[in-house]
């Protein structure tokens, strides 16, 4: 699977040429567990990747790479795939790691108290042929399979087993929440949740050593103002993300130096397309204009995304035109187009709809959970009012965000996405598809958009294993999603990161950040 | 010697030349503190009141607003679209100067009403446990300690969640800023409550209250009529610094998150949406609310330490 | 005396009650902690299944009672968000806090009292003056600029403090203690300055109005008559008795200064349990918060309690009343 | 040479309006062991030639002319240092309150020590043994103990006697006391001046006496000098300015002197410096509705009446203690009549006078008015008209008048409470009261801090009027006024009595005052009423001990001039 290079790698320098040395780093959020399969969430996964390992991971590129596994190989039409293991590789508390592990992991990943279980979805059975080779059996041809599960990371039997810790437990937390034991290039040496976490190479880790590392401290500090600082006066060598308003300072100072890339995450208006009426509107009880595919139109033709990018984001992001970004596989190139930016057009289409007097409606928004976010959908509100629409906008904490979403307190909103499989069809699934609890579709499409064709092609696009015919269907999807203007994909997320200039490092789309990749000079 | 009073013949002055000549204007007329500060109040409040006419553009009209006219240092022409402004731009294209202006009209409007309200509870609440003391004083006052002991942030948050939970949803971007009133009033009126109980239960024992009571009037005539104009000295001191310390509260709450929505940004969300901008260059959007906040909470502060000594007879 | 402090402590008992109360409730309303639980990709049967785990779904009075019955043991239950007994993270981030409040408080109170002693004798000085209306300025900016403009100013550009966190800490039995090394010192320099600076501004003034007051009472003016020296009358006589009241409000203050730490430890990124709350706050991390709630309640209510007893200390008044009636 | 020498002093406070002369070229001298009397009204001048003597002189006030000698040596214009050398050393001060004279956080003892060892020096059992000594010489029983006792932990009396051993800590040449027994009891009074004249003597100090009262004038010190408006109107020895005063003030002051030997028809309305106030009793009368005043019947009937207060909160009941402040008392007021009640402090007068005006609820007994009981009443509209019925008058004018209400609204509280009249009619009924009284009808416009102590309480007496009551308590109603205004209140008091046939209860601890008030007197001491008799007969025969002795103690007067005084027949 070859992804459109966006990563921007760093020259490395031969990791034994250089000085051993101490790193620090801050983000703003800690991961809240040590536990890989406990949450199933970004900073969580991102974490861990430096401790514990999967079959597969993820490269510079995001292209996937061997891992635990050497080799894989699909079983039969599509019936699984077949997993050969790396011999000689050892956990961090020296215990070695066989298939049996590989099996234990599936069965703790994949049990009712895990968070990563709908990973496992496809999944029948996992089978264990040999010591160093596996099988996962799937209920039906799954092409990505291999690439679905980088994420999936393995933990030692004997280890867990020893401390109890056989199911994992988020609610009241058990001996694998603040320890962990993985197979990966660091070890967890000392945990204090929400206050710092320090990593120490692992002595007999099978890879090659690219990093020069021997201490490497994790701290979370929340306010970007304080990170900013934290990183001008040297206190941590590395922050994520840096304040898109502080690149420019960032950059004129010799000291530190802004790595900035394009997140796989896409930023899009959402709308409500169920409701009879709107909620938030001064002309009470009127039908809801949203159900009208011109109207979506016209609000897309309003925004001015590039003087979005040009201000807001400081040239740091890329508009878009889909619901995921280029970077991204299955992404339809046919449409990469995005709606201009027109006034009078969009204002004809109001009028067309029947909206040439405009109207009032809710805006709803997080304040603290994308690059900006409140600062955008502020320039939203004004752009929607040179069109005579005037928004009433709400921004709140995301603690408070996704309730007030699933309750539809909203008319339109802000939303994130990033793809997991870092393939397209991961938004159609959550977005787009029409929600179904049983199937486990539409998750996330909070306005309840339901188009038949769609939820026609979307088991098609999951089982098909020819690369055409399945780019041939998402292509239709994408059309489909564009014409009826389901949402409003605005740009793509920038990544930016900051570290001292002594710094190099890579960074990788999905925003993980790995220690092992980094060099001290 | 004899009883004296002064001849019927002198003319009553008005009340105004009355006020004019006594100590209290007086000792206003030749403090340099004092009238430097109501100098500034004065002014910030005018400019307030007739933001609309004095301000240049509408910040609050998001129709007006050019999202390129974004970051426009002050007295610089914007890269783009080529337009000055007086104090700059923030990141939205709004004007800093008219902002500012508009965003002093809700500090005020916050700050001058949560006091009002804490007042009206404090003062009613500290009369009455002052005034009947026993179990209501007990409970009043323990109610007072529990309240002392919830921080006034958090006191926003709870209330914010039950204004969330009461009201429809429509309403919850309007209800913002009345929830920020009632929340720092109820962080505040305690101070009202306890000062005014503390001199209530000295006037209570002076004799004007016994002679009142004598007469046979009722509890209620008997505190806001005879206790009440005897006690508000130190409300008034009290009154003027919570306004400062509201207005305050406000700009934190606001950092915090639970402040005015940010298309109509009080001086607090200035503050907040600034200081984001403090390490990139674009200093004046920082800087002007904030010596905004700074000349206003100060002014007031100042006023209120000059009243603190005026109406002390002790320091005549 | 005893029935006194008796009196004192079912009060309290009463005032913790209701703190707990209300903490509680206003947890329901706060926001609701499945979603940060469950990932992105939950279902509906997964919110219902958690909620029924957490005992999210029975009647108010029931997790009240819950709450209530394990909280008088110490059991705070365990944190949504880590999955720790909260009362382990507590007593991890206390010190924390502590040491802080501690420090800040030992400033405002120190700094406050010399500078409101100094500005009530030179009432009509040019300095104190000065101190009066400088100190003003830092009640007049909300404290989060005061603590970020503190370290644009001395960690970034003049590099000379640290802009975050504690430095390094040393353990000692469980207790994390930053007063022992050179980092941990430094660290906490401005965390303090930004806490202390509005509490010594009110404790400053505070003071000085006590003691205007008290230096025109007829036993300052006969002291004077007396002949003893000016150092005597005030700072035997006049501070003394300044302190009766004083004493009062610092403790509220006091109490206070640990609630007000939510703001500079967000800014600070200081580890201690006003992080801990405000992160808390963002999870819907309830176990937390209820448990924060109560230690400031327990927290205000000792201090509320340490304050009457320091009365008896320093007024004999109240001493000899308590033992002769 | 005299011990102490003022010669021409002046003393001015400079306000923004004016520059007030507070002390007017004054001369004085005083000699050792002798007792120098400074008397005059309330701002005459006489506390701040202490406070400049002193050098403690309030800002702005300074001295503008004039030196201050002590044997000899100049001591006004000194530097502060100098200053501080001389006080409590060569001159000491007692002021006018014991109870906030002395520091209520310090021992005794420490308060003795810290004086001592700032000006004598020596070792601390030196120190201690002086402290001692003092204690033990101003008749303070078992020093040992009470050195070590907290200020609060002394009655009133034994806590002035403190005061004076700190006065006498480093052995002073001149002591000034400033009104030293004004807020004593009259029996501790007595012990008091009796100590300083007998310290006066045995240690040859020479005292400067500040008062205004001429009982104590005339009962303690050998020279006086009587000032008026910041200016000596006479000096002389006491005798000879008491017996046969020259100056026409001191001819006034002292006829306005309540005397406990000679009972008086009427104060003389001899008036100096001012325009005399016209108490209209006439006009009054005239619109009074008739009473017909039945002296055989009691108006109150008061039975074992009984009040407590809690002293000591307890969680439990039994934890609680109670303080007794009115014992099992009973007597009747007759129709007409003045009936005086007279004791010392915490004798639980007032706390009766204010159970009869239903302010404190009763514990115990009944009250009886007009054959009704009403001290158990709680319907609104049967206590409403028992309050019109009786009014009151309280000791202190400045805090008896609410001073954010206009004078016309404190007098028209009552008329409008009661409903007695209503729209104009109000108005008018004021200003004729305010008129009546002597203040005049503009008055009304005022606010009561623009008038004097004595006008203040004609506003009292014009608000206890306006419901035109059968019944008057008059608690203390003189004791905060300067004589010359006392005499005029007592005045308008009988006036009231007689003209309208008002019922008085009179509270006083002020012996000549109650004979010259009274017709019955009950003697209170410690809750409880141990005497109770005709006004002449208990001050001629006084049936208990305890009222024996306080006769005993009270102030003789026989030496002041009686010029223009008309006995009562």
């Amino acid at each position: 699977m070859i992804l459109r290079n966006s990563a921007i790698g760093i020259a490395m320098l031969a990791a034994t040429s250089v000085q051993a040395a101490d790193f620090k780093w801050a983000s703003t959020t800690d991961p809240q567990t040590m536990d890989p399969h406990a949450v199933n969430s970004a900073p969580v996964l991102g974490f861990l990747n430096n401790v514990y390992e999967g079959l597969v991971r993820r490269d510079k590129d995001m292209s996937v790479q061997p891992a635990l596994a050497v080799s894989w190989e699909p079983i039969g039409e599509g019936d699984g795939w077949r997993f050969k293991l790396r011999e000689g590789v050892t956990f961090h508390d020296g215990s070695t790691f066989d298939a049996q592990d590989v099996l234990f992991s599936y069965q703790r990943a994949s049990g009712e108290a895990a968070d990563t279980r709908s990973w496992f979805a496809p999944v029948s059975e996992v089978i264990v042929v040999d010591d160093y080779t596996v099988d996962v059996m799937t209920t039906a041809p799954n092409p990505l399979f291999p690439s679905s599960i980088a994420n999936w990371m393995i933990m030692d039997q004997g280890w867990t087993e020893a401390n109890d810790a056989i199911v994992p437990d988020k609610e009241t937390g058990n001996y694998a929440t603040i320890n962990a034991n993985g197979t990966g290039a660091f070890k967890v040496t000392e945990r204090e949740p929400g206050l710092k976490t320090v990593l120490v190479p692992h002595e007999g880790w099978w890879g090659d050593v690219e990093h020069n590392i021997t201490r490497a401290e994790f701290n979370p500090i929340q306010n970007p103002a304080t990170a900013v600082a934290a990183l001008l006066s040297g206190d941590v060598d590395m922050i994520n993300p840096v304040p898109i308003q502080d690149v420019a300072r960032l950059q004129e100072d010799s000291d530190v130096e802004v790595i900035k890339g394009i997140e796989a995450r896409v930023i899009m208006l959402g709308f409500d397309h169920e409701a009879e009426t709107l909620k938030y509107t001064d002309d009470e009880g009127k039908p809801n204009p949203f159900r009208d595919p011109r109207v979506r139109k016209a609000v897309a033709q309003a925004v001015n995304v590039d003087a979005i990018l040009a201000t807001i984001m400081r040239g740091n992001a890329e508009a878009a035109s889909q619901l995921v970004s280029p970077a991204m596989s299955g992404y339809s190139a046919a449409h990469a187009e995005r709606p201009a930016f027109d006034v009078e057009g969009a204002k004809a289409l109001l009028a067309e709809a029947g909206y040439a007097d405009g109207f009032s409606f809710g805006l709803k928004c997080p304040n603290d959970r994308y690059l900006n976010d409140e600062a955008v959908c502020q320039a939203v509100v004004s752009m929607l009012a040179q069109i005579g629409i005037t928004a009433d906008l709400e921004a709140m904490p995301v603690r408070n965000y996704w309730p007030e979403l699933r309750e539809d307190n909203y008319d339109m909103y802000l939303l994130g996405w990033s793809p997991g499989t870092f393939d397209a069809e991961h938004p159609v699934r959550f977005l787009v598809a029409t929600p179904n609890e049983e199937k486990k579709l539409g998750s996330w499409n909070f306005g309840g958009f339901s188009n038949a064709r769609v939820d026609e092609l979307l088991p098609a696009i999951q089982a098909e294993l020819d690369e055409t015919k399945r780019q041939a269907m998402l292509d239709e999807v994408a059309k489909i999603i564009q014409d009826e203007q389901v949402y409003v994909p605005m740009y793509v997320q920038p990544l930016v990161w900051g570290t001292r200039s002594n710094v190099e490092l890579t960074q990788r789309p999905d925003n993980f950040f790995l220690l092992r990749w980094v060099t001290v000079n | 010697m004899t009883d004296t009073i002064e001849t019927p013949t002198a003319p009553t002055k008005s009340r105004f030349a009355k006020f004019w000549d006594s100590d209290f204007a007086w000792s206003f007329r030749h403090s340099p503190v004092a009238l430097m500060a109501s100098l500034v109040v004065l002014i910030l409040l005018l400019a307030a009141v007739f933001a609309p006419v004095i301000a240049p553009y509408n910040p609050f009209d998001p129709a007006s607003l050019n999202l390129m006219n974004g970051f426009t240092p002050p007295g610089t022409p914007n890269a783009f679209t080529q337009e000055t402004f007086f104090l700059g731009t923030d990141d939205q294209g709004r004007d800093v100067f008219s902002t500012i202006l508009y965003g002093m009209r809700i500090s005020l409007f916050v700050g001058v009403s949560a006091v009002m309200l804490a007042l009206i509870i404090g003062v009613i609440l500290g009369l009455v446990a002052a005034y009947f003391g026993g179990w209501v004083e007990t409970l009043i006052m323990r109610i007072a300690d529990v309240q002392l002991t919830f921080p006034a942030i958090l006191v926003a948050m709870l209330i914010f969640g039950i204004a969330k939970g009461v009201t429809p949803p429509e309403y919850r971007n309007e209800m913002a800023i009345y929830v920020l009133i009632i929340a720092i009033a109820l962080s505040d009126w305690v101070q009202f409550a306890r000062v005014v109980r503390g001199a209530a239960l000295v006037e209570k024992n002076k004799e004007y209250v016994q002679a009142a009571r004598l007469i046979g009037r009722g509890p209620i005539p008997i505190m806001f009529r005879h206790i009440l104009p005897n006690v508000l000295s130190p409300v008034l001191v009290i009154a003027t610094i919570s306004l400062a310390l509201a207005i305050i509260a406000e700009a934190t709450l606001s950092f915090l998150g639970v402040g005015a929505p940010p298309t109509q940004p009080s001086l607090g969300t200035l503050i907040r949406i600034g200081q984001g901008f403090l390490f990139s260059g674009e200093w004046w959007i920082l800087f002007f609310p904030a010596c905004t906040l700074l000349a206003l909470a100060l002014s007031v502060n100042l006023l209120g330490d000059w009243l603190r000594d005026a109406l002390n007879p002790k320091l005549r | 005396m005893f029935a006194y402090i008796v009196r004192r402590m079912l009060q309290s008992v009463i005032v913790l009650l209701v703190v707990g109360l209300v903490a509680f409730s206003m947890f329901r309303f706060v926001g609701d902690p499945i979603d940060n639980m469950l990932g992105q990709e939950r279902t509906q049967a997964d919110i219902d299944r958690l909620r029924a785990e957490l005992g999210l779904d029975q009647p108010f009075p029931v997790q009240y009672y819950k709450f209530l019955k394990n909280a008088v043991q110490g059991n705070f239950g365990v944190s949504y968000r880590q999955g720790r007994p909260v009362s382990t993270i507590i007593a991890e981030r206390a010190p924390a806090t502590l040491e802080l409040a501690f420090v800040s408080g030992f400033l405002a109170i120190t700094m406050g009292i010399a500078l409101g002693v100094f500005t009530a004798i030179r009432r009509q000085g040019i300095a104190a003056n000065l101190i009066m209306t400088v100190s003003l300025i830092g009640v007049s900016l909300p404290t989060f600029l005061i603590g970020i403009l503190l370290i644009y100013i001395f960690s970034v550009e003049l590099d000379l403090l640290p802009s975050f966190g504690r430095g390094e800490t040393v353990m000692i039995g469980n207790w994390s203690t930053g007063f022992l090394t050179a980092s941990g010192l430094k660290a906490l320099i401005l965390p303090a300055i930004t806490l202390g600076l509005y509490q010594m501004t009110l404790i400053m003034r505070l003071v000085r109005s006590e003691m205007l007051e008290v230096l025109r009472a007829d036993y300052v003016r006969f002291a004077r008559a007396r002949g003893l020296s000016d150092r005597v009358i005030n700072f035997r006589h006049a501070l003394k008795n300044t302190m009766v009241p004083v004493i009062t409000i610092t403790g509220l203050q006091l109490g206070s200064i640990i609630a007000f730490a939510i703001i500079t430890e967000t800014v600070f990124q200081w580890p201690g349990v006003g992080l801990l709350f405000i992160n808390a706050i963002q999870f819907v991390d309830i176990p937390v918060m209820a448990a924060y709630l109560m230690l400031i309640s327990v927290m205000f209510v000792s201090i509320n309690l340490i304050v009457d007893l320091l009365y008896y200390a320093i007024d004999p008044r109240l001493r000899v009343d308590a033992r002769a009636t | 040479m005299s011990l102490l020498t003022i010669n021409d002093l002046t003393v001015e406070f400079p306000t923004r309006r004016q520059l007030f002369t507070a002390v007017d070229h004054v001369d004085l001298s005083v000699e050792p062991g002798e007792i120098h009397g400074l008397v005059g009204e309330s701002g005459a001048g006489k506390s701040t030639i202490g406070a400049a003597i002193m050098g403690l002189l309030d800002r702005p006030g300074r001295i503008a002319s004039g030196t201050i000698k002590l044997s000899g040596d100049q001591i006004s214009g000194l530097d502060a240092d100098a200053m501080r050398g001389l006080r409590g050393k060569k001159i000491s001060m007692i002021f006018q309150d014991p109870l906030t004279s002395l520091n209520p956080l310090f021992t005794v003892r420490e308060q003795l020590t810290e004086t001592i060892q700032a000006h004598l020096g020596g070792t601390d059992a030196e120190v201690n043994q002086r402290a001692r000594d003092l204690i033990d010489r101003v008749g303070i029983p078992d020093p040992d103990t009470r050195l070590d006792q907290y200020p609060h932990q002394f009655s009133g009396g034994m806590r002035q006697r403190v005061v004076i051993a700190l006065a006498l800590c480093t052995e002073p040449d001149v002591i000034i006391a400033d009104e030293p027994t004004t807020a004593l009891d009259v029996s501790v009074q007595a012990q008091i001046l009796d100590l300083i004249k007998e310290l006066a003597l045995e240690r040859q100090v020479g005292v400067i006496l500040i008062t205004h009262d001429m009982g104590v004038i005339a009962d303690t010190t050998d020279k006086v000098t009587v000032m008026y408006a910041g200016k000596v109107v006479e000096t002389g020895p006491t005798s000879q300015v008491m017996g046969q005063p020259s100056h026409e003030y001191t001819k006034s002051l002292i006829a306005a002197v309540p005397r406990p030997t000679l009972k008086l028809h009427r104060f003389p309305q001899i008036s100096y410096g001012g325009r005399e106030t016209r108490f209209a009793i006439e006009d009054m009368a005239r619109h009074w509705p008739k009473v017909d005043n039945d002296t055989s019947k009691p108006v109150f009937e008061i039975r074992n009446l009984t009040k407590k207060f809690l002293q000591r909160k307890g969680l439990l009941p039994w934890d609680r203690t109670y303080f007794t402040a009115v014992d099992d008392v009973s007597f009747d007021i007759r129709a007409g009549e003045v009936f005086g009640v007279v004791g010392e402090s915490g004798s639980g007068k007032s706390t009766i006078a204010r159970m009869i005006a239903g302010l404190y609820p009763v514990d115990g007994g009944t009250i009886t008015f007009d054959g009704q009981v009403v001290s158990d009443l709680t319907n609104r509209a049967a206590l409403d008209a028992y309050r019109k019925n009786i009014q009151m008058i309280f000791q202190d004018p400045y805090s008896s008048l609410n001073p954010r209400m206009r004078v016309d609204d404190i007098v028209a509280e009552p008329i409008r409470h009661h409903k007695l009249m209503e729209g104009s009619d109000v108005k008018r009924r004021v200003d004729e009261l305010l008129d009546q009284v002597g203040l005049g009808h503009e008055a009304g416009m005022k606010y009561p801090h623009e008038f004097s102590g004595g006008q203040r309480q004609r506003i009292s007496i014009a608000r206890a009027l306006a419901t035109q009551p059968r019944f008057l308590i008059c608690d203390e109603p003189t004791s905060a006024l300067d004589v010359s205004i006392q005499a005029q209140i007592l005045n308008i008091l009988k006036d009231l009595q007689e003209h309208l046939g008002l019922t008085l209860l009179f509270i006083s601890h002020d012996l000549p005052v109650v004979r010259q008030m009274c017709d019955r007197v009950a003697v209170m001491k410690q809750g409880k009423v141990v005497e109770l008799q005709e006004t002449n007969e208990l001050f001629a025969n006084p049936q208990t001990e305890y009222a024996g002795e306080l006769l005993r103690l009270m102030p003789k007067l026989d030496d002041l001039s009686t010029d223009g005084l008309e006995a009562e027949t």
